[in-house]
């Protein structure tokens, strides 16, 4: 096996589903002749043509609305937003049809779109090429939701979404794109959804993370070593369906517990496992939970390794947590 | 309002035959049939037996001949009042009345308001409330087909009002780019609830903004059942022989309310009404078969006679249907219950027993 | 003063802010000749004209961005959304523009458009005439959500809304736009937003809910107090901002937490008091903080009564929380 | 591609005077003063001094043309590619470069990428980066405009992929009906990112797209700088007589790459490239003005020397402007700061200054 990166895995997933599948389709702004503008697509239009491969016009209304009826008919669609900021206009289309098309039609219909979005900061994008919008989806039942964080995983998650019965919105970390390698297992490869990972096992702090957020976390638990602080920490690779099993039995042992994700904190996808906490874990824990995310305004250009959760200001969360009560 | 009167027409019409002679007696008792569904719904809505009621009065002609234009093949995207649809397409009364009731017999599962049912068995694409948002799936559809060399014509329903939302545009855009066998089927009654046709957009006609999109558009009388089968069936030939989609304004009218919560008086004069009530397009029908000697009033009595007995045993039925099990309210939001909708199922059970307290 | 309904005290503070300001105006489908489906623009068009009443073409995109441009120009449009279910089509204008002009130009462009619509369940709407997607707008940074419960406040806090100089998501509970009526102050009523109001005091369990929850809350307090249950219901009114001072006030005193809201649990807004109370109030916590709320299903037709938290199963929850510990 | 051969035009173009012969020295000296900021801007990305450049070249006519015959009380609502509009409006390049790089002298306070800026001094409205939605807030200032009484229009920009967003549907829709003085002005620069004009929707041109909506569309060669401002001129007066809005697709070509992102040879060819560049609309001004002796090669050597030493005291200025203030984050998302937003500025303060560890 050799390393590849993050955004490799994507185009390994999406080339071995096509490959293995007659129905998996790629469709979305410039995923065709252009290969995608992070060339997540790159190599396929090649390979299977245009009738797989489609370059639609500028409208996320309808690359996602023709989804869906292609999804309606029997293929397995997979739609890329080029950047997830340009997923609103297709929410209606989301929230109204691609999440309640089983339900409202008793289970006749069934929706098995993939939409695929790099998502995130870090990558100087401003407040238009940088939001975590993860929170919408989950909220929204009927979606299922998936943020790898390396590219074994993210080819291993997204093969599962691809062959999935049910609609999943699978957002990729653009910032660690290219910057995380890693080896990925050749051939079919797949994880299932609803399953953490403990990406480094502790005993002091649990911490949960995801997407773009793993290595910066990785990064603060590594530096707390020295002061003795044993942090686990623990990957949720998939929002929807969570592993709250793996959340509780980690603060169950911990008592302590540290939420990050570079999302806006009110009523982000970090309040849910703190309302779980409180919920389902209230005895035993020995701190406050902690959020540490990305803050309650608009995602600033020049700021935004200020406004992205540092390594430095998540070391300083689970170190207060840690020395806590 | 002839086809040569009612506005730019921007592909033409096969002076072709009409609807074939022989199906006239059962495609008026297919409009009639719905005629008196809708008399009956209201009634029952008044009667607080069903929650809501969207009437198609005024739009039979325009949905029966247009129904009887299609393959069993062909697939629909209904709006919300398309019954005239449904029944060409053969979804029986028991299953509406069903879905109205939201019973354990509703092939919905209680899930949804009335009137927005669907049958895969049919190809009739089960329909939400936002408006427009089908348009799109027909042409992701009609896309699906392509690739599969299927040789069928997908065809989408909606409103005048409904040409003002995001899916008409991106839906009209698809299909001209892609060019696929899809039927835009627009019927302007000339109302978005109290929003007249005039006000809703500044275009000559509705069948104009085809040009938009590289995509032929036809007016025709939707009152006229001819005219609107002569158009689908050649909108029909040609998506098949790869001549991509049509967009069809049917002008008809709602001779009733948007839906059993409007008044319409608020906003529209009597005047106008009585002017379209009487181009109704069941007696329009009626009158030909009646001057052609294939019906007399009393077979018209005695039809209506049938088809009253037909629905009244088809509502008993669906009446004397159990409910639908509570605890279903945690199926199909996926394909497989989560341990969370499983935890939630069993929060719900203590409460969902008949005088529970949780219960209605 | 006289008792008038909820969905008339809309409409008394439209018709007194156009009189106030003629920078006042009220845009959306159905709103002016029909005075609205729900009639809460009744009489505005015929006192104030076409001008100032707009009856827009069937497009929520439209509505919300017309009424951005009136703002942006210097006038205060009050947009109406037919039913909240349909707002998704707008979703880009709200989220991308409208909750980030302000802050995206550097404060030069204030975006102060209220966008009013009913939102939630027990009106037999089925899936898309009941739903409450308030965790979408409050995530969103740059938005002011407020939800009133009865006549007075929506008099009120719909007035300060509209002399607000930010956007503001004015949610109302359409179940009780006629079945709650009350006096309500005539003339100028302003209510601030950020304030939670105490609408029954307690000292055993705090009850946080808002909009069409609180007669349904109220109805479970007064069953358990022949119990002996004393329950404190707190109308939180504003969702942002949020009173978390008279949240973490009420759960100091009574160690005890029940949020009641009939959107789906799942990331909804009652997550983020459940991680407010588990990071500011954890060691006052004598028992588990629940959520009674609608299920992480869409909204059912047939079975809506079970869908949403009825009194009984509010109480169940209160009981249990003040047993508990 | 001149107006008569470039598609359908469904509203007269008066054969009037073209750009005012005694400005036409400014409005040279403004293109070609766009074009070498464009020419600078890409280097300063390459060497890492700005974030990210958006390149208008080629577009320069079109541009600097349409904002010559708008009036300062206008509104203009622009897109991402829109510098010549801007520099037309007086916005000064020190501003212009504050913003690219994001510093404390930055109006937008660092918060946006490079090109979305925007004045409310000079009425030209801050750019987003999803593409669209400035179309119906045009429409919706215009309404305002017409409440007030104010006689001015709106105009917004936007590309040709861009027709197929939803508000530029919403847009014309609400234009049409409410009959606002609006300008929709189209420069069809032939590609959205990868996709070319022709797949991006099958209408015959741009500007027929209007006929859907009932506003007239006129089709420009956005290469001549006084076809350009007649068009935008004509419906500027249209507009302010109570005539309505125009749909203008000034047809151009973008000579660069779509941003510094972009590697336009994945998609384009070179021969296509060559073709348009022979065009180049700088050139063809220059041609013009040393053909009727207004301008010598020796002059032009001159002027952009002038240009070039601008250019370079403005980025000067830009790059020995401070940093913007890291607490700032918390400023303009409302009116006041919410005593969440006091909290978390609090939580940022330890970790703001650089070093911290939480700096970049
Ligand atoms: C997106 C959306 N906005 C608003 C509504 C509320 N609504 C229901 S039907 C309707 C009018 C539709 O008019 P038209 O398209 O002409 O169809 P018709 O009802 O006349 O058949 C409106 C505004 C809706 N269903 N969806
Ligand atoms: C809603 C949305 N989807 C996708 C994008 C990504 N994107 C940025 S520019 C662009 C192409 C725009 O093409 P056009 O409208 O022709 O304008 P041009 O860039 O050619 O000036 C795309 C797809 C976006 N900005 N907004
Ligand atoms: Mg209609
Ligand atoms: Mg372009």
């Amino acid at each position: 096996m050799t390393e590849i990166t993050l955004v490799q895995a994507v185009n390994q997933a999406l080339a071995e589903a096509m490959r293995a599948d007659p129905d998996v389709l790629v469709l979305g702004e410039d995923v065709g002749v252009n290969g995608g503008v992070f060339r997540a697509t790159e190599g396929l239009f090649k390979e299977f043509g245009a009738d797989r491969v489609v370059d639609t016009p500028l409208s996320e209304t309808g690359i996602v609305g023709a989804a869906i009826g292609m999804a309606l008919y029997g293929l397995k669609p997979v739609a890329e937003i080029q950047f997830v900021d340009f997923i609103y206009p297709a929410f209606d289309q989301i929230v109204s049809e691609l999440a309640k098309f089983r339900y409202r039609s008793g289970g006749q219909y069934p929706c098995p779109v993939v939409l695929r979005s790099p998502y995130g900061g870090g990558i100087k994008g401003g407040l238009y090429h940088s939001q975590s919008p993860e929170a919408y989806f989950a909220h929204t039942s009927g979606l299922k939701v998936v943020v790898p964080s390396n590219p074994a995983d993210a080819k291993g998650l997204l093969t599962t979404a691809i062959f999935d019965p049910d609609p999943v919105i699978f957002l990729e970390p653009k910032r660690i794109y290219r910057s995380v390698t890693g080896e990925v297992p050749a051939g079919e490869h797949r994880v299932p959804l609803g399953v953490a990972a403990t990406v480094r096992p502790g005993t002091d702090v649990s911490v949960f993370a995801y997407g773009a957020m793993i290595p910066t976390v990785l990064e603060a638990a590594a530096s707390l070593e020295g002061e003795g602080v044993r942090t686990e920490v623990i990957d949720l690779r998939s929002l929807v369906p969570l592993d709250e099993e793996a959340i509780l039995a980690s603060v169950r042992k911990t008592g302590r517990a540290v939420i990050v994700h570079e999302a806006p904190r009110f009523v982000g996808f970090g309040a849910e496992i703190a309302a779980i906490l409180a919920e389902k874990a209230l005895y035993s824990l020995k701190a406050p939970v902690k959020r540490i995310t990305g803050f309650d305004t608009p995602f600033p250009y020049a700021l935004e390794n200020l406004y992205l959760p540092s390594p430095a200001r998540v070391a300083g969360a689970i170190r207060d947590t840690a020395k806590e009560g | 309002m002839s086809e040569a009167a009612a506005g730019r027409r921007t592909a033409p019409v096969a002076a072709g035959p009409g609807l074939p002679p022989e199906d006239l007696p059962k495609i008026y008792r297919t409009m009639l049939l719905a005629r008196l569904m809708d008399e009956r719904c209201l009634s029952l809505q008044r009667q607080g037996r069903i929650g809501f009621y969207v009437p198609l009065q005024g739009q039979e002609a325009a949905q029966v001949a247009c129904a009887w234009a299609l393959e069993p093949t062909d697939w629909v995207f209904p709006a919300y009042r398309e019954l005239g649809i449904a029944l060409v397409r053969g979804i029986p009364l028991t299953t509406l009345f069903d879905q109205f009731i939201g019973n354990a017999g509703d092939i919905l599962k209680g899930r949804q308001m009335p009137n927005h049912y669907g049958s895969r068995d049919h190809r009739f694409v089960t329909a939400s409330s936002p408006v427009g948002t089908q348009i799109i799936h027909a042409v992701g559809a009609a896309m699906a087909a392509q690739r599969h060399r299927d040789p069928i014509v997908t065809i989408t329903f909606f409103g005048d009002g409904t040409t003002s939302s995001n899916d008409f545009h991106s839906g009209l855009n698809f299909a001209g780019v892609f060019h696929t066998p899809t039927i835009f089927f627009c019927q302007n009654n000339q109302w978005a609830i109290s929003m007249p046709r005039e006000h809703q957009t500044r275009s000559e006609t509705l069948a104009v903004k085809g040009t938009a999109y590289g995509v032929p558009g036809v007016v025709v009388d939707g009152m006229d059942a001819h005219a609107v089968y002569r158009a689908v069936r050649e909108a029909r030939s040609r998506a098949l022989s790869g001549g991509g989609p049509t967009l069809i304004e049917a002008q008809v009218y709602r001779l009733g309310p948007h839906s059993t919560s409007d008044d319409p008086k608020r906003y529209r004069t009597d005047a106008e009404m009585a002017e379209w009530r009487a181009r109704d397009p069941v007696e329009r029908l009626k009158g030909e078969l009646v001057r052609s000697g294939q019906l007399t009033e009393a077979d018209d009595e005695k039809l209506k006679e049938e088809l009253r007995t037909e629905i009244g045993a088809a509502l008993k039925q669906a009446e004397s249907t159990a409910a639908v099990d509570p605890l279903t309210i945690f199926d199909d939001v996926f394909a497989v219950r989560t341990p969370r909708l499983d935890a939630e199922r069993e929060e719900l059970r203590p409460y969902s027993a008949p005088g529970s307290g949780g219960h209605p």
